[in-house]
C-alpha cells in the first residue's frame, strides 16, 4: 500500500487531489511550472518540485520527469487528475514499469477507451448503442474521412481520438467546409494532446449530454453514481452540469447506469471514470466515448451522494474494495456547478490574464468552492482559463438554484475578468429554470445582452456608480499633482540657496 | 463638478457636491460611496439601498459591474461635453489597431494587406489558455500594416495590424 | 406573511441570516455601526441603515433606533441573531406592538427561559431535573446569595441571569472569594447585557455540556435535531463543538432529546431554541438553561440533519408547520466546528485587533467556513473576539477531525492574530481523539506549550525560515537606505547651480 | 551575511550566501524562500520538501507560525552577538513597562504605586471585545508610575504602568 502520491497537475484539481490524501494521512508530492511557484498546489502539498518552464510541454506534460521526481522523492503512487497526462496510456504504463501505482484505469483500459474509435467499437461489441460515426479505425486520413462523411450525414461532428475538454472539436455542415475544418481541429488537437488524430460521428440535435460516474475495484464490483447533466456548453465546453439531470427519472437512471457499467466492463475498468451519453429527444440514448479519468464536474456527485470520489480513488488504487455497493448509493438534493473560467462574457468570452488583486469567495451552507488561485495569484496565458469551480447544494432543484444566484452574487474576484455575469443570467433564465435545455441552448438559445435586458435595471445606480468612481479618481489625481508640486521643490531649494548666498 | 453621463443611451446629469451629496438629474441625494479595501470594488448607499458593484475605467467607458450586469458608462465633464458637441462631435472611422487582448501565439492570419474586410470577419486565430480565439473585424475596412505573423508569440496589447 | 427582514446583528451570523432571507427570496435589511460601514453583512444587504457609534450600546442594543429603521424600510419582520437584543422580551414585544414579527419565540417564553431562576422553576413543575441551585428568585441580593450559597455547596457558579455565552460567570470554591467574584460577575453581566442580576448553581465536577436544538411551530409541533457535544470551553466560552456527541447512545439521546422538548413545551415555546444539559460521569442528565434564539454553533446541526434551521426559523415566523417530523429527523456522519477567535492563544488568549491584510479560507470538500470579515476588514475592540467559524463534516468523527486538520492548516489569516493554532493543536490530542474530555478538560488539562512539544518538531526549519525573513528585511531596509540617499539630491541640484553660477 | 538564530535553546548558524543558498550548520542547502503576496506569508522549498510560514518580528524575537506550532526565532548578527557576549551579556531587570496589548477601557486597577507584586499577579482588568482581561506581571517587582485609572479608554501600546 503506497504512502506518498505525486500528483500530476495543477491548479483546483491538484489542490482537492492533495486535501483528499492529507484527510487520508498520505504525504503529497506536488510538480510545478516555473509560472506556478507561488501556486497553491505547491503551497498545500509536503514537497514540491520544479518540472521546467511554463508551457505545459516543458513541464506538467513532461512524463518523465514526472516519473524521475516520483522515484526520488519516494512518491510510490501518482495521481494524474484531469487533462494533461492522465489519459496517456504511455504514461500509466511507464509508473506501472517503475513501480509507481498510477491512481485511475489500467494501462490497457486508457487505451481501449482513449482511442475514440476503438472505444465505439468496444462498446458496440459489448451491446452498448452509439451514436452512428466512423467505427473500428484508427489513423484515418483526410481522404479516408472525407469519404466517409456523406455515409454519415451533416450535420457531424469532426473530434479528436485522443480528445475531451471539446478540444479538437469541429462541428461540419456541408462536405465543402470539411477539409478546412478538419486541418483546424487536427492542429488544435495536436497542439493539447499530441496527437492530430481525428474521427467523425452523426450530430444528434436536441440532445442533451448526459453523464455517468462509474467507479470499479479490483475485486470484479462496478458501482455507478447516478448520473450528471452537462447540456451547457459552450464550443463543447461545458460551462454549468448538474445532478441529477431534469430529464431522467429513475427508471431511465437504472437502465443508463446498467449500460454504463457494461461499458466499463467491457474494458475490465478499475477506478474512476465517466461513461458519457447522448440522450435524445425521445430519451433514446447513445454511449459518446468514455473518460477514464476524475472529472472535473465530480464534485456534484459527492454532494448527491455524500461519496468522496478522490478518497474512493485512492482506496480502489490501494486494491481495497470500493466502501459502497450499488443499493448502498442514495440520491438525497440536487447539486450544480458553475465553471468560473477566467474570461471575458462581454467580448466573446475572450481568455482575461492578470494578477488577481481581491477575492472574495462565498461560503456558508451548502456551497463548496474548489480553487487553485488567490488574492495574489497571476493567471497566465498558458493553461486552461478555468480558475475555480462553483458547486452548490439545496434540498431541491429551485433551492439549489436559488443558493447558486446568492452565492454568485457574492463572489468577487478582481484583477481579470470571469464569466460569473454568464452564470447570474444563466439562473435567472426561463429557460434553464425550467430545465428546458439542451446542447446547443447557450450557442443558439442564449444571448447574454438580451438575457441581461429582461432583468432588473439599475442603469441610473450604474450611472452614479462610475461618476462617482470617475469623480474620485480625477480628485486623486489632483491630489498627486499638488504633492508632486510640493515635492518638486528643488527650484525653491535653489531660490533659497540664492538668497542665502546674496 | 458636473458630469453627464451615459448609460444604455440615456444620459443623466449627476453634480458631484461633496462628499456625501450629489444632485442627480435635478434631485439632491445623499449618498455613502467608499472603497472597500482600496480595490475598484465599490459599496454605496442611498437612501438606504446598499448596492456593491466593481467599477474599472475602460476606454473610453468606466465598466460597472453591478448584480451580475455589465453597464458600460460614459462619463463625460459636462463643459467638455458642451464643447464637443459644438464642434460637431468626434471624428468618426480613421485607422483602427488591433491589439492583442491577452499573450499568445498567432496561429493564422487569415486576410493580406490591402485586402478589403467587413464587419465580424475573422481576421486571425491567437491561441491562449489552450484555446483558440478568432480575432474579428469590429467594422468594416481594409487591413493595413500586419505586423505579425503565424507562430509568432505575442504580449498583451501588442499591435497586430491595422484596419483603414 | 413577511417579505423584508431586518437583521438586528452584525458579523457572521447577520450574514448567515441574509443568505437564508436571500436563498428564500426575502428582501434584507442590513443595521450598522460607524465601525461596521464595510462589514460584509451591509455589503450584502439589500438595504443598510446606520445605528449609531461603534460600541454596542449606542447601535446594536438600540431597540428603538432599531424598531424605528424597521418601520422606515417597510421591514415587517425582525431576526435577531444571538447576542445583542435576541433574548430581550421587552424587544420582542417592542416589535409584535408595531406589527413586526419577531423571528423568534414568544417575549412570554423569551421571559421565562431569558430569566435563568423562572425557567429553572418552570422546568422543574413540568418534571424536568435541574441542577441544584437557587430556585425560583429573581433580584437576589449579595447578602441573599451568600446565605443560599452553603446550602448549595461548593464549589459552586455565579451565573448571569439574563446571561449567556459565559459572560457574567464565575466559579467560586469557599464562601471568603464570593464577596468579590459577585462582584465582578455582576460587573460583566452589567456591561454585556445591562442587567447586573446573578443566581447561584452547584458546579457539577467531570460533567459535560451537551445541548439539544429544538424547533417549535405555532401548530403545537415540537422536534429535537439532536444533540451538540460543548464540553471544549475556556472561562465558560465554547471553543469547539461536535456533533454528535460521543457520549451519547440512541437510547440517551432519545431520552434526553424528549426531555429537551418536554422543557420547551413547558414555556410553550416556538422557534429555534436550544436545552442545555449537564452530563455527568454516571450519565445522569440536569437541565441547565434554554438559549431562547439561534445558536452560534447551529451549524453542526444542520450539517449532521441537512436541515436549514434559520430557513426553518423563517417558516415558522412566517406561521407555517415545520417542513420535518421527529421521525423525518435524521443523522448522517459527524461534524465539528471550531470558533475561530482573534485572540492570540501564546499569550492568555488576549484579545487582538488590527486590520486583516490577507486570508486564505479552507474550501473543498466537506468543509464550511462562516464568516463576516475579509482582507481588508478591521477588527476593533468593541464586539465579540470571534470572527470565524469553521466547520467541517465528514462521515465518521475521525474522518471529520482529519479533514479539520486539514482545513486549519489551510486557513491563513494575517493581521490579527488567531487561536487557529490552539485547535490544531486541540485536533492532534488524543484526549480529544479519543472523545475523553469533559467541560473542564480545556483549563485543567490542557496546555498549548505541553501539548506542542508532543508534536513534530520543525525547529530547524522556523530557523531558517526567521534568518531568511530577517535577511530580507535588512536587504530591503538597506535598499531604501541607497534610495533615498539617492532621491536626497537636493544638495546635488544645489551644487550644480552653484557651478552654473560661478 | 552570517547570523545565529536561536529557537528554544537550540542556536542554528545561518549564512546567507545569495538569494538561493545559505550554509546551515556548515552545510550548504538550496532554498527557495519567496513571500506570498507581499505578505508575511512566506513560502520555503528546501531538499524539495514545502513548508508555508506566517513569519512577523516581534520583540526581540522573530514569531514563526507554522504547521499549528510557534516558534519564536531569535536572529543574531553573528558579529553582534560575539561582540555582546563578550561584552557580558546584556542587562538584565531594568524597568518594565505595560503596555496595552490593545485598546480598551480600564475596569479596575489593582495595584498602587511602590506596591511589591509578585510574578503572575494581575496588576489591572482592561475590557475589550466584551471580555474582560486581567493583565499579570511578567517578574516579581515593585510598581512605579501608574498612568492610568478605572474607567479610562486607552489605546493599544499605550504604557498603563511601569515596574521596577
Amino acid at each position: 500500500m503506497f504512502t506518498k502520491v505525486l500528483i500530476a497537475n495543477r491548479g483546483e484539481i491538484a489542490v482537492r487531489i492533495i486535501r483528499a490524501c492529507r484527510e487520508i494521512g498520505l504525504e503529497t508530492v506536488a510538480v510545478y511550472s516555473e509560472a506556478d511557484r507561488s501556486a497553491l498546489h505547491v503551497r498545500y502539498a509536503d514537497e514540491a518540485y520544479l518540472l521546467g518552464p511554463a508551457p505545459s510541454r516543458d513541464s506538467y506534460l513532461r512524463a518523465d520527469k514526472i516519473i524521475d521526481i516520483a522515484r526520488k522523492s519516494g512518491a510510490d503512487a501518482v495521481h494524474p487528475g484531469y487533462g494533461f497526462l492522465a489519459e496517456r496510456e504511455d504514461f500509466a504504463a511507464a509508473c506501472e514499469d517503475t513501480g509507481i501505482t498510477f491512481i485511475g484505469p489500467k494501462p490497457s483500459a486508457i487505451a481501449a477507451m482513449g482511442d475514440k474509435g476503438v472505444a465505439r467499437a468496444t462498446v458496440v461489441k459489448a451491446g452498448v448503442p452509439v451514436v452512428p460515426g466512423t467505427e473500428d479505425v484508427g489513423n484515418m486520413t483526410d481522404d479516408d474521412l472525407l469519404a466517409v462523411a456523406p455515409q454519415i450525414g451533416f450535420p457531424l461532428l469532426i473530434k479528436a481520438t485522443a480528445g475531451g475538454g471539446g478540444k479538437g472539436m469541429r462541428e461540419v455542415k456541408t462536405i465543402e467546409e470539411m477539409p478546412n475544418l478538419l486541418k483546424s481541429a487536427r492542429r488544435e488537437a495536436e497542439s493539447a494532446f499530441g496527437d492530430g488524430n481525428v474521427y467523425l460521428e452523426k450530430l444528434v440535435t436536441g440532445a442533451r449530454h448526459i453523464e455517468f460516474q462509474i467507479m470499479a475495484d479490483g475485486k470484479g464490483n462496478v458501482v455507478h453514481f447516478g448520473e450528471r447533466e452537462c447540456s451547457l456548453q459552450r464550443r463543447h465546453q461545458k460551462l454549468l452540469e448538474e445532478a441529477p439531470s431534469a430529464a431522467l427519472d429513475d427508471d431511465l437512471r437504472q437502465r443508463m447506469g446498467s449500460v454504463a457499467v457494461k461499458a466499463a466492463q467491457a474494458v475490465d475498468y478499475l477506478n474512476a471514470g465517466t461513461i458519457e451519453f447522448l440522450l435524445d429527444k425521445d430519451k433514446n440514448f447513445f454511449f459518446l466515448e468514455m473518460n477514464t479519468r476524475l472529472q472535473v464536474e465530480h464534485p456534484i456527485t459527492e454532494m448527491v451522494t455524500g461519496i468522496d470520489i478522490v478518497k474512493e480513488q485512492i482506496r480502489v488504487a490501494r486494491g481495497r474494495a470500493l466502501s459502497y455497493k450499488q443499493e448502498d448509493v442514495k440520491f438525497n438534493g440536487h447539486a450544480i456547478e458553475c465553471r468560473i473560467n477566467a474570461e471575458d462574457p462581454y467580448n466573446n468570452f475572450m481568455p482575461s490574464t492578470g494578477r488577481i488583486t481581491h477575492s472574495l469567495i462565498p461560503t456558508g451552507p451548502g456551497v463548496r468552492v474548489d480553487t487553485g488561485v488567490y488574492p495574489g495569484f497571476e493567471i497566465t496565458p498558458f493553461y486552461d482559463p478555468m480558475i475555480a469551480k462553483l458547486i452548490v447544494w439545496g434540498e431541491t432543484r429551485a433551492q439549489a438554484i436559488l443558493r447558486m444566484r446568492r452565492a454568485l452574487e457574492e463572489y468577487r474576484i478582481v484583477g481579470v475578468k470571469t464569466n460569473i455575469p454568464f452564470h447570474q443570467t444563466m439562473m435567472d433564465s426561463h429557460r434553464f429554470m425550467g430545465g428546458q435545455y439542451d446542447t446547443r441552448f447557450v450557442e443558439e438559445r442564449f444571448s447574454l445582452e438580451e438575457a441581461e435586458e429582461s432583468r432588473a435595471d439599475f442603469g441610473e445606480i450604474a450611472a452614479v456608480l462610475a461618476t462617482l468612481a470617475a469623480h474620485k479618481q480625477t480628485e486623486r489625481s489632483a491630489q498627486i499633482v499638488q504633492r508632486n508640486e510640493r515635492d518638486a521643490s528643488n527650484w525653491k531649494w535653489v531660490g533659497r540657496w540664492e538668497r542665502m548666498h546674496r | 463638478m458636473k458630469y453627464i453621463t451615459t448609460v444604455e443611451g440615456k444620459e443623466y446629469t449627476i453634480e458631484v457636491l461633496d462628499d456625501h451629496h450629489i444632485i442627480l438629474n435635478g434631485k439632491t441625494m445623499l449618498v455613502d460611496f467608499v472603497s472597500v479595501d482600496g480595490q475598484p470594488v465599490f459599496s454605496m448607499i442611498v437612501d438606504g439601498k446598499s448596492y456593491e458593484a466593481i467599477i474599472q475605467e475602460g476606454e473610453p467607458e468606466w465598466d460597472v459591474l453591478l448584480r451580475g450586469r455589465l453597464y458600460p458608462a460614459l462619463v463625460e465633464d459636462e463643459r467638455e461635453k458642451r464643447l464637443k458637441t459644438a464642434s460637431g462631435g468626434a471624428v468618426e472611422g480613421g485607422e483602427y489597431q488591433l491589439k492583442a487582448p491577452m499573450p499568445g501565439l498567432i496561429v493564422t492570419v487569415l486576410v493580406t494587406e490591402e485586402q478589403e474586410v467587413t464587419k465580424g470577419q475573422v481576421l486571425l486565430i491567437l491561441e491562449s489558455m489552450k484555446m483558440q480565439n478568432e480575432l474579428k473585424a469590429p467594422r468594416d475596412g481594409i487591413v493595413g500594416r500586419i505586423r505579425i505573423k503565424a507562430g509568432e508569440s505575442v504580449e498583451q496589447k501588442q499591435p497586430l495590424l491595422s484596419l483603414h
